[in-house]
């Protein structure tokens, strides 16, 4: 499903590469937990899944698609069969709760009808009923990333990337979020996940990616964290 | 994708950025009213040039002993003549009571003037203003023919000041549609530039350029729409205040057209194409330039 | 707080904000541009008013048979009256001069006109152009006078057309001005919307309504100081294309007095006075206007 | 230092208040960890004592100040005698790290010497030598929280407020910036953090005050997270 391939990617400004030289594999339907320290390469891999940034050397493919290839106007296509929660969460600031969720949907040309259905279930599975028409600025911290996980599955896309999804969680509302990514993986979505939470990571005791300065420094079936 | 959902987005979207829209309808309405003034006087003048070009006449004066038959053979000769549209004979009391007409402003003088003193004349239109010395050449040895007064100088000077008006008011006009442009743009660049966050979060969910791009050029569109509807207000009430009040003693001395009813009806769409055009130009384009992703 | 942190704050504002501080140089310069336009134009027609005035002469025809005692009686009293600034006596020649000087436009009409019909006249001018008609009162049946022209009648319909023009100019004049200030005032909230966030996070750090304010409005100010320079080179391009080359017939007729360098040189201090000062206002009080916290 | 009296915090948009009636006394010197379910009212409790929100009803003291007495120009004043770490940052996005951390030190009149020597060190502290000068979306999730770190107590506050400052860290760098506040803490800084991290409270054994749903529902000493 995912293939890097010898991927480099040095930013800019920075002396060292983001990653160095990294070969990845990720097969349909897998649920992989990348984990390592603050600054290891982790968020940079996820932007390069989504094409936010492009790799200075090697091959990023996706559903057997070369990003590399792929036209700057079908870049939206291949999105929307990606779900993404940001680590800084990224909701629009202007639209409430609903229609931030809703957006994912309209995106992919869902009628109205439909996503008056769907948006209030979807939100409510991740507890947020009665917060609909809130903005953004108007939830706390961990209800913007609950509104974030939503709107990343909402659309059912092949691919679900998780950047630090249970950051701003309690233990407890971590759990949920993690029965719901587990189920959604179960219906056959490959999910990709970085995390810092060792507790989820040891419970779940599924593949696990290690990086460190940018390489792979573990990866390991049924994994632990440390 | 469907037209509702565009509109939908367009209108929270001018809602929600109250200040960025009420900048923006306010600059466009500014700008668009200067536009509109400086074409309106560019018309203005080009008008009264026509009208001036109109009353341009060759005056041929006769001799105080001409005969009926010069005088004869003088009509029969422009009625021929293919320069000449048409012409008309003046007599000395004529003559008085157009030189009282004309220097009314100057009793003075008028009053100093014999009805004597001014000779009979033919008052000769030409169908080209161009032609006239070549028809002062033609007739200034007739018979009973003291003088043509061609007026070349008179005209070409008059025509230089009005030619050097006309030419301001276009710079001025020019200037002020670039202006007007400049504003616009610069306004929605502004916009744009303040959304570039937003728009950038819409594409990476999967939005396509024209999803994230139109509401908002339509939002701009619609920004520019109501101050084009502004300006042009500001035009018409102009007309009521300024031009059908304050200048009333100007165009009631008949030299400059006055400026209709219909020409003020005529910005309108003008004005609305303009803003149209350059929000939705300046909106597609620039969006682009500021998110990246 | 330190002059040079809150300078550099300021500098380093408006290079991270570029299209920002574009967009408040453009319609800084471009409104302020229209201001000074408004302003010349309106001082202009005030000079031209002044000069006209200045020109109000009472004539006073003299008879055909007034005698020398006759004239020199007429200039004792004028000499002794308190209305009358000077006066000048026009014989026939002079006045014929003159004549064909005025309407060197129309030699048809100067051709037709001898030189004795014109009356010898006594040109009066006033302390107070008001007074003209109790002059005219006070001549008119004096021994060997035929007739004063007041020219009331005239100079009230000049005065008239030209106080129209100008309360034209005035009004435009001062929508100008209101549009600068409008658009000015309009981009500097926008900018300072822009920021309401990186504001709101630096009140709380602790940063002081001085601290977060006074590198904005200073940012406001440079802005407007750098759009109040290119406005007024704007106008001096002017003065040198337009003024001086385009519209020089206009000058040349003498009735309308030439815009001078001096009053172009004046209005860049007083167009960067106003800049500055919107800009320091609106940016103070409009920061507040967003940001709560 | 801090006390809080009968405090209730309503949003306008919410049906039931973010803070219900609570009052709590936080001692100078004190270190407490203020946990709970997402939504529970943390960062609201912050908020107020930051005079960023101020309650719907009852009173908040600091340091012997009661925050509805101040005059509004005076909070700039209380605000420098407290840092804080925000859930979301709030860095100045137009600003270096550097120029992040220097802002805190000029606010409260630093010579331009004394933040050229102070600022290098601190970020030195948390980990981020070699990235003074990138803007903060050049950094990594866990590199901007660092930077918040390092904003929040290199003006060494009287007291240190810290919502979630390891949200997005990993347990090694958590437990650096652990001991790092634990340092401040034993200079006599009043330190108050909101956390949903498990270990770090078992491990320090520190005053514990957990809320829900608005309410104070435990309050304990050198307690443990769950
Ligand atoms: N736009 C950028 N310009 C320069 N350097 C960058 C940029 N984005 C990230 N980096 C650097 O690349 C490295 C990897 O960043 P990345 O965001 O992938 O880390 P991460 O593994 O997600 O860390 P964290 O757990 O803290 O989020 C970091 O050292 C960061 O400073
Ligand atoms: N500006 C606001 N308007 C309306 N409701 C708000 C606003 N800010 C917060 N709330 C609500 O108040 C409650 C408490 O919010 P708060 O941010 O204090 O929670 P928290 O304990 O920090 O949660 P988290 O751990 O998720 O950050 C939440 O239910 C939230 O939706
Ligand atoms: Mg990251
Ligand atoms: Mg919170």
């Amino acid at each position: 499903m995912i293939t890097l391939d010898a991927v480099t990617k040095m930013y800019p400004k920075s002396r060292r590469p983001a990653l160095d030289d990294i070969s990845v594999q990720v097969e349909k339907g897998e649920f992989v937990f990348f984990i390592g320290p603050s600054g290891s390469g982790k968020s940079t891999f996820i932007k390069l899944l989504l094409r936010e940034e492009v790799p200075t050397q090697g091959k990023v493919w996706i559903a057997g698609k070369d990003l590399a290839a792929i036209r700057s106007w079908k870049v939206p296509q291949l999105r929307r069969s990606i779900g993404c929660v940001f680590q800084d969460f990224r909701l629009l600031p202007n639209k409430t709760a609903a229609e931030n969720v809703a957006f994912a949907l309209e995106v992919i040309g869902k009628t109205r009808p439909v996503i008056r259905r769907i948006v209030p279930e979807v939100l409510s599975l991740v507890g947020l009923e009665g917060k609909e028409n809130r903005y953004p600025n108007e939830l706390s911290g961990g209800e913007q990333q609950r509104v974030a996980v939503a709107r990343a599955f909402v659309n059912r896309p092949l691919v679900l990337l998780a950047d630090e999804p249970t950051g701003n969680l309690d233990p407890d509302t971590s759990i949920e979020i993690m029965r719901l990514l587990d189920r959604i993986n179960r219906t056959g979505t490959t999910v990709v996940m970085v995390t810092h939470d060792a507790n989820i990571v040891n419970q779940m005791r599924r593949r696990v990616v290690e990086l460190d300065r940018g390489r792979v420094v573990r990866d390991q079936n049924r994994g632990v964290y440390g | 994708m469907r037209a509702k959902f565009v509109l939908s987005e367009a209108a929270t979207g001018l809602w929600r950025n109250v200040t960025m829209t009420i900048a923006m309808i306010i600059t466009t309405a500014i700008s668009l009213a200067l536009l509109g003034a400086g074409g309106l006087l560019y018309v203005q003048i080009q008008e009264t040039k026509d009208l001036l070009r109109n009353k341009v006449e060759v005056m041929v004066f006769l001799k105080d002993d001409a005969s009926p038959q010069d005088k004869k053979a003088l009509e029969e000769k422009f009625r021929d003549d293919s320069l000449v549209r048409d012409f008309e004979f003046e007599s000395r009391e004529q003559a008085h009571e157009r030189f009282k007409e004309l220097f009314k402003h100057s009793p003075d003088f008028v009053a100093g003037v014999s009805k004597q003193a001014l000779p009979e004349s033919y008052r000769v239109r030409l169908k080209n203003p161009g032609d006239y010395s070549a028809l002062a050449d033609e007739y200034k040895s007739e018979k009973g023919v003291s003088r043509v007064s061609s007026q070349q100088e008179t005209v070409s000077q008059l025509f230089a000041m009005i030619d050097a008006i006309k030419n301001t008011t276009f710079i001025v006009a020019v200037m002020q549609a670039v202006a007007a442009l400049l504003l616009m743009a610069n306004t929605i660049q502004v916009a744009a530039y303040s959304r570039r966050r937003e728009v950038s979060i819409m594409k990476l969910v999967g939005a396509s350029n024209w999803y994230v791009r139109l509401p908002f050029v339509l939002e701009a569109a619609i920004a520019g729409l109501i101050g084009a509807l502004l300006a042009w207000l500001g035009l018409v009430v102009a007309k009521v205040m300024l031009i059908d009040k304050a200048l009333k003693p100007i165009f009631t001395s008949g030299l400059i057209p006055v400026i209709e009813w219909s020409d003020i009806m005529m910005t309108g769409p003008i004005l609305a194409m303009v803003a149209i055009v350059v929000a939705g130009v300046t909106g597609w384009s620039t969006l682009r330039f500021y998110v990246k992703v």
